[in-house]
């Protein structure tokens, strides 16, 4: 590590376990870089690292007013971690706004990092503020760090030859030296990041670079730090690491499918928040034969989608709550003609546009239930971003076995949040393996397109096969021959068919596993689903710590549920189940109604995650409840 | 659609499905699925290349009928299934069956889409001018006034042009033709399936259980020739049972004139351009019964590459720059560290 | 009674205490007609009837084929019935095919009546069979009279002047005028509405009646009848009766809620099977100002009726459930603008295009949580044609009064029986009153769109006032001001409240009613919704007659559930509890989610109603079971 | 639209809503808000009297930024929502504003068939060639070969022309207009909103962030004259600083010619006629740069009555027939039988 990456002149470091940063300011400020920067130094250093990044529903509202602020939060530890962090320990804001939205989740105590020139008449006026907290004392309670990062930025650029404004533009760059600084962050890897992404703009590269430099000396110099602060290595499973967004490891999950299936990936979509990064970054890998279809809706995305895999793609398609809402009947049809199909829903704050930029998970209804008729399909939800990239395959596995769609829930929170991800060797993945038909599977040569297999899958015959010419369609068909039928009871049959061939999935996929209880003698269940893996498991974690054990079941299977879910219920008989969920008890209204077993339900339906110490509140209380009854 | 395949010899029996035909005895229906085996048995295409994508609606029923591969998907969404088929598997002959209802009604925004990419289908448009499976509602298509089930006292919507919105979503070959009339419909449907790019055909359908009669002004061999204009390339648009009448342009205003009459000569007549240009084209799909005369056969024929091409095209050049994709490559990324085993010690489960 | 209504020499006459009967032939043949001209003799008579109509898919399938085969069933009875009757005392088959379809459901030593004539080779061979029945003996088991239908109508028609073909069109007002002579029913109401129906067509007219009376006094002069049936009147309760169709009920029902509201009805409609008669009938009833809009989609469909409720109107629109399924986002968007609307769902046979025609109860789940989001709306079920009526009222009641959409689902079957309708007197009816805000509700003049009344409503502002202007939409809104709000505090607040607003409707509707068990003291409890009550009735009251005692708990409010079901269940608690259901168990799942209470389910996916028979056989097994447990 | 009631006095401030405006800055969405919020100030209709409903797109907040009543509604079904509110109360001046992929892309066939329908509204699209909300996707108005972040090697769908849409729709009123035009932006949103049935006005509108320049070729002065005719009721189809190019049709297709040269006088140059006929407006919709320049201004403004004045028609033409509805005769129906208390033993419950 070079002189660079260690203050020089270390007034006094404080070692911490871990620290939690938000960056934030106007959507124009950078602070989305800015964020993932600090994240990729602090992976690269050996830190974990989690994210969240928290955008406004306006492209780029008005400078310093409330509703433009973007913010950027990351959690870095010299231990495992799961969450991007309760309470913040670190603020950064470029401005009023960012200041005023953010100060409540700071900790008493906090450290917060101002630039000074961002705090004018004008930006106060617009954030509805009277006067400047800079200098009216309260920030009392807070370490305030206010620093004329404008200026110095353009002083750092005097000599590059930008125009003033473009100079400006680097000041998030002052900012992120400044707090490299204070953390004692090593600057290469952003430096390298500089080196390559403005490769072609001698201009901006200089000045970015400079502008780094002059924040991190700042710190260095200025008086105003009287102790740093240094966050050691982690301990993680030995291996290689990357960082990994949700929406990139589904994508990348995705050509992972198709590369391992030997097929072409036709992905049909129509842009939606937070689902389109999907689309964007699929659309940068045709080198893998994946085709992507900016459709003119969400139905025809569906259905072209589910043509393709008619013709032996795998069909992928996928949107948000709203986009998936219209998917509806189109996935009936799906249901219906027994194609395999990928459909993701990267949830949203609901219901109708709702909160478009934030997370929630109360499309879980929607997923397993919506849609007219009975009408089956698997349903799985990834917990974490790198976890995307397990659960795209995985879904896939399950359409083309089963000749299914599969629903696959992420959210806003997984999609745009970043971990470390262990990532896999390709030689280690199992490919997936497909067969389709080219023989008559009948008498006489007939093509029987409806006889199952011992998975109760009906072949997958390609168009262009000579002998196997059949239709398909939305109409209800005879078993084993696929021919249009009316009959009563081949309607009873095939209603019960496509149900046990759903049921049958749980055979096919893992037990469900049940965390932080090897022993089985925990004093409570905490079943989850999704992106609140990290809070759960880090309250588990916490309360362990604290004495109280907490046994933690996340579910990746919401439909079938794993085959064993019933005998973890029966096993916990008696004991208090918690369903923390972020909506008003979806799950565990599934599960009630499926175990009869008497959950209790912890929801948070506010367009952010739960913090660690919601759920161990819960999780106390419960208990105490329960010994209070006793 | 390109034919192109090495022909054998096919019979329309080789086309016709083992499924008995559920129309309305009588319907015009039948008359079009008996001109479409024709032409696909002289195509010398064997059946399994073909798939016949539908929408909902009594023709939507089509492709049960059919000895190919095929589709009876959802209502209006038809075009959007053929499109992800063909882009999928271009080597497939894709055929769309739907109605006024189905590409028009519900869908007509897929149908607008659709031609605009110029995925190498063909879609024949039954235009009964009337909801037939629903039995019988007003459609797009009806005119105004028109007394239906769900219209006692009239219908008040303008009916639309399915050539015009065509044209709209620029189309590369759009095409008329009648269920009674079929040379000509197997011509057009011929022509049709010979394109490269979508290809757009309405058909005039009669229901003749919700609106016999309909489109008995262009079907009736006794009437047809006053009020039809058969387009034929390079030919002046004549017409009239002693082809004694035409249409000229007055810069820009259509007008049907008779030869011979105010010194009107043949020469005044506009003649039929397929390929060249849209605004006569546009002007084309404006004439509408009994204001003008309406045109039937190919209104529109011109080139663009197809969308699948383009697709695979941008994968290809990719491919060529940059070699195929690499799995490993693109799960590694841009950057990565490594933790070593005696850096581990409490693990991340 | 004109001697025409009485069999003039009544060989022997039986009295039965009710009959079924299932008209049958082609499509074209006029068979609903046929069977609504008896049920309608019937009524008047002063019988209980209950129909149900079978169409096939397709409009008019080719002559003589199995699957272009309509039916039409009925029960007409000397007390109050239920059902459209189990098992067929008497089928009337105008062809080979005809017989083939509904053979099996013919009880034995059961009448069918053929028409000879269309029992050719042709025809036979069009259904399949080898041989002519009427000839193999193969009908030994039934009384068979098979009558040359054709020839003797096109005699009666000689000198009216019709074409052979016109004449031969009347042949099912023949096999009318037979099955009347055999049922001893007056042919008056008949003969009226033959005058009615032809008006203007003297040579039909004179025909169908012709054809009619040769019919009925065919009956009465050939020696194939040993004996007639007479089914007394029926006890029902005093009252004026019609007979009324569900969609029609429903129809009637939202102009009689325009008419009590003084509001004018939009109803915004795509045709789908079998909602379609609803729009129809609508389209019928202009003078009422009912405005009734054929949408280019369900989705313009529903957004119309949104919009002109926003302007004041009684927004109405329905489909079945592929349509129901695209209106779900444009659904969030009615939940979220608060704005009354009735959305009507008559279910048919799913998943997907399913069975158009069929009846199915599937779309239960999809009403209640097939949406993004948290999403809730009170859901209402008809459960009989004369239902439709109430349901209507009352879901408009709602609607205004907790400012919601309110789904209402009915179904196939429903939508095409009849049955006698003891409707009320329009003077009896409690008027819907609106209020409409026309003052500003806030401070300093302001007007607050959010701001609840005791229910949790929200003010109806009408575009047009002065002072009220405000803006709706589907992104979240802040508490009170409407205001476009991302506070996270605000969303939660919001999702509760709009939750809240929902499960108040209990409050406002009726507690629920248990039926067939005054004293508590029942064995067992029957829960069901919707069409299976008819069937459910009657088994409790046939299962009563054996001794069985079983309460019948028939739920119109599916969401919310009515406020003492929890009690209700307290009470049959270690009962057990059969939720019969034309699905999977959609209602079961509900309940037992909600009430922890551990339901058995009698599921019938088949396309058509439970017969009695299933339900009390069910009852019995279960009880059977519980006994050998004890 | 027509606005009839009697005029009072009103300042663009009476039309501003309490809220925020929330546009990037610089976006051409703000010049088109003042343009509305002034014609409305002029037109002396109270607030009240508003509805401005839209779809979902950064356009889309438009009816936030107004006093009005207004409906933010779901994304491409504004005009369907606008349709009930209309069709329910005719009172109300209704406008629907929209963006390219709102009315074009997932809205597309509710524009159609609203405009079929002629309801009086005043549809204003704001077409940025880009998807603005949802930070830069291609559209249907973007040009072949956009590089967007879903298109990285450049966009495969031909573009569709809103007008041609408009006209293939029967529309009954279309204009196009400009946002870095003000004059023309107010005048022709006032025609708009006199005219009676739908309007559909397309506004070229500069997204600065995502697209920025995309459409200069119509917006920037300096060469604007060059590439684009100001359509004026009467006058000739002359374009160029000098206004020495005209427009000419050659037995149905168009060219652009120079005055003066090859023999051509102002006489053989198009003339403008918003009435008729539709061969003429067809023949406009096809203009399109940089083939030729393209039209602003009214396309076409004709008569037809509106659907809610034919759906009103239709009631009071029944209620003079047979006078208002009668609800008990409704519920007593055709025929009735009664069941006398001595009959009734056994209930039915
Ligand atoms: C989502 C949905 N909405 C409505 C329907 C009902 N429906 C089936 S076909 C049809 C219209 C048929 O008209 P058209 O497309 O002209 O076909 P035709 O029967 O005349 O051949 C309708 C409204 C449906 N099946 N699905
Ligand atoms: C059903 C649904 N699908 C997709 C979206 C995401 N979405 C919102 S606006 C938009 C397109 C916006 O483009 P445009 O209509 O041109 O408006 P602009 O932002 O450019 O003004 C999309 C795809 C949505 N909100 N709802
Ligand atoms: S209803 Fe009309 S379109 Fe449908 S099958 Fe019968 S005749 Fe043909
Ligand atoms: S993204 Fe473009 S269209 Fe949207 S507000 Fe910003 S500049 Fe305007
Ligand atoms: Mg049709
Ligand atoms: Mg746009």
């Amino acid at each position: 590590m070079s002189l660079e990456a260690q203050p020089k002149t270390p007034k006094e470091v404080e070692e911490l376990p871990q620290v939690t940063i938000r960056f934030a300011g106007d959507s124009g400020d950078g602070m989305q870089l800015t964020g993932t920067q600090f994240t990729n130094a602090s992976a690269i250093f050996g830190n974990d690292v989690s994210t969240m990044a928290d955008f406004p529903a306006e492209i780029r509202a008005p400078a310093g007013t409330v509703y433009g602020v973007s913010g950027f939060q990351l959690q870095f530890s010299s231990s495992a971690i799961y969450t991007p962090g309760d309470v913040v320990d670190c603020l950064v804001a470029m401005n009023p706004a960012a200041l005023k939205v953010n100060l409540a989740e700071l900790k008493h105590g906090g450290v917060i990092i101002l630039n000074e020139d961002g705090f004018t008449e004008q930006t106060l006026k617009l954030a509805g503020m009277d006067r400047n907290p800079i200098k009216d004392g309260s920030l009392g309670k807070y370490t305030v760090h206010s620093i004329p990062m404008t200026q110095s930025t353009l002083r750092a650029c005097e000599e590059v030859g930008l125009t003033g404004k473009e100079a400006g533009r680097c000041k998030n760059f002052y900012a992120l030296g400044v707090v490299c600084w204070l953390y004692s962050r090593p600057l290469e890897p952003i430096l390298d990041f500089i080196e390559m992404k403005f490769k072609d703009r001698e201009q901006l590269r200089e000045a970015n670079k400079r502008v780094l430099r002059a924040g991190y000396y700042f710190g260095e110099t200025a008086e105003l730090f009287t102790r740093v602060f240094r966050v050691r290595k982690a301990h993680l499973p030995p291996g290689v690491y990357r960082e990994v967004h949700g929406n990139e490891a589904l994508a990348i999950g995705l050509i992972a499918a198709g590369q391992l299936a030997n097929k072409p990936i036709f992905y049909g979509s129509y842009p939606i928040t937070p689902a389109s990064d999907i689309l964007h970054e699929l659309a940068r890998h045709k080198q893998f034969g994946v085709k992507t279809f900016q459709a003119e809706d969400e139905i025809a995305a569906i259905c072209a989608a589910l043509g393709a895999s008619y013709g032996g793609a795998l069909g992928v398609t996928a949107s948000s709550g709203p986009g998936i809402a219209l998917k509806a009947e189109a996935l009936g049809l799906a249901v219906m003609v027994e194609l395999p199909l990928v459909v993701i829903n990267v949830q949203r704050g609901g219901p109708s546009t709702g909160l478009p930029t934030k997370v929630e998970q109360a499309d879980l209804f929607q997923a397993v239930l919506g849609r007219n008729g009975e009408c089956p399909l698997p349903v799985l939800a990834a917990r974490s971003p790198s976890d995307c990239f397990e659960v795209a395959l995985e879904a896939t596995r399950i359409a083309v076995k089963f000749m299914t769609p599969v629903m696959v829930l992420s959210d806003g929170f997984i999609a745009n949040s970043a971990e470390p991800w262990c990532f896999p060797n390709t030689g280690d993945l199992d490919p997936i393996e497909i067969e389709h038909t080219d023989e008559p599977n009948g008498e006489n040569g007939r093509f029987l397109s409806y006889k199952r297999d011992e998975w109760l899958a009906r072949p997958w015959a390609l168009p262009g096969t000579p002998g196997l010419t059949h239709r398909i369609g939305g109409l209800e068909k005879q078993d084993v021959t696929g021919n249009v039928s009316y009959d009563p009871e081949n309607h009873q049959r095939m209603v019960n068919l496509r149900q046990a061939k759903v049921d049958k999935v749980a055979e096919f996929v893992a037990e469900q596993e049940i965390m932080n209880d090897p022993d089985g003698t925990a004093e409570m269940l905490v079943v989850g689903w999704g992106s609140t893996y990290g809070a759960i498991r880090e309250s588990a974690r916490r309360l362990l710590r604290k004495g109280v054990r907490v046994a933690h079941v996340h579910l990746r299977h919401l439909n079938p549920f794993p085959r064993n879910l019933g005998a973890i219920f029966e096993k916990y008989r008696d004991r208090p189940v918690l369903v923390p969920e972020m909506n008003k008890g979806q799950l565990a209204t599934l599960l009630r109604s499926k175990y009869l077993v008497d959950t209790q339900h912890l929801e948070k339906v506010q367009g952010r995650p739960f913090t660690t110490v919601e759920i161990m509140d819960a999780a106390e209380e419960l208990l105490a409840a329960k010994g209070a009854k006793k | 659609m390109s034919v192109t395949e090495q022909k054998r010899e096919y019979t329309v029996k080789d086309f016709g499905s083992d499924q008995d035909v559920r129309w309305c005895p009588g319907c015009g229906d039948y008359s079009i699925l008996s001109a479409v085996k024709k032409v696909l048995a002289e195509a010398g295409v064997p059946p399994e290349q073909y798939v016949f994508i539908s929408g909902i609606g009594c023709s939507s029923r089509f492709p049960y009928y059919m000895s190919t591969y095929g589709i009876h998907s959802i209502h209006g969404r038809a075009m959007a299934v053929a499109t992800g088929l063909k882009v999928a598997r271009p080597d497939l002959h894709t055929f769309v069956i739907t109605g006024d209802g189905d590409a028009l009604s519900i869908g007509g925004n897929h149908t607008i889409h659709t031609l605009r990419r110029n995925v190498d289908i063909t879609i024949l448009l039954f235009n009964n001018q009337i909801y037939g499976l629903t039995k019988g509602q007003y459609s797009p298509t009806s005119p105004f006034g028109k007394k239906t089930k769900s219209t006692p006292m009239g219908s008040l919507d303008q009916p639309i042009a399915p050539m015009a919105i065509a044209l709209a979503a620029e189309a590369t070959f759009m095409a008329r033709t009648i269920d009674m009339h079929p040379k000509h419909l197997m011509a057009t449907v011929k022509r049709a399936m010979e394109h490269k790019g979508t290809s757009f055909v309405e058909i005039y359908q009669n229901c003749n259980i919700f609106n016999d009669g309909a489109l008995a002004y262009a079907q009736d061999r006794k009437v047809r020739a006053e009020n039809v204009i058969e387009l034929e390339q390079g030919k002046p648009l004549l017409f009239g049972k002693d082809m004694n009448k035409g249409i000229v342009s007055e810069k820009g205003h259509l007008k049907a004139v008779r030869i011979g009459e105010d010194g009107i000569t043949e020469d005044d007549v506009l003649v039929h351009d397929e390929e060249d240009s849209e605004s006569y084209h546009a002007m084309l799909t404006r004439m509408r019964y009994p204001e003008l005369p309406e045109p039937i056969g190919v209104f529109r024929a011109i080139e663009r590459p197809t969308y699948e091409d383009l697709v695979n095209g941008q994968i290809e050049r990719v491919i060529e720059r940059k070699g195929k994709g690499d799995l490993q490559k693109l799960i590694v990324g841009r950057s990565t560290w490594e933790v070593h085993e005696d850096e581990a010690e409490a693990g991340k489960g």
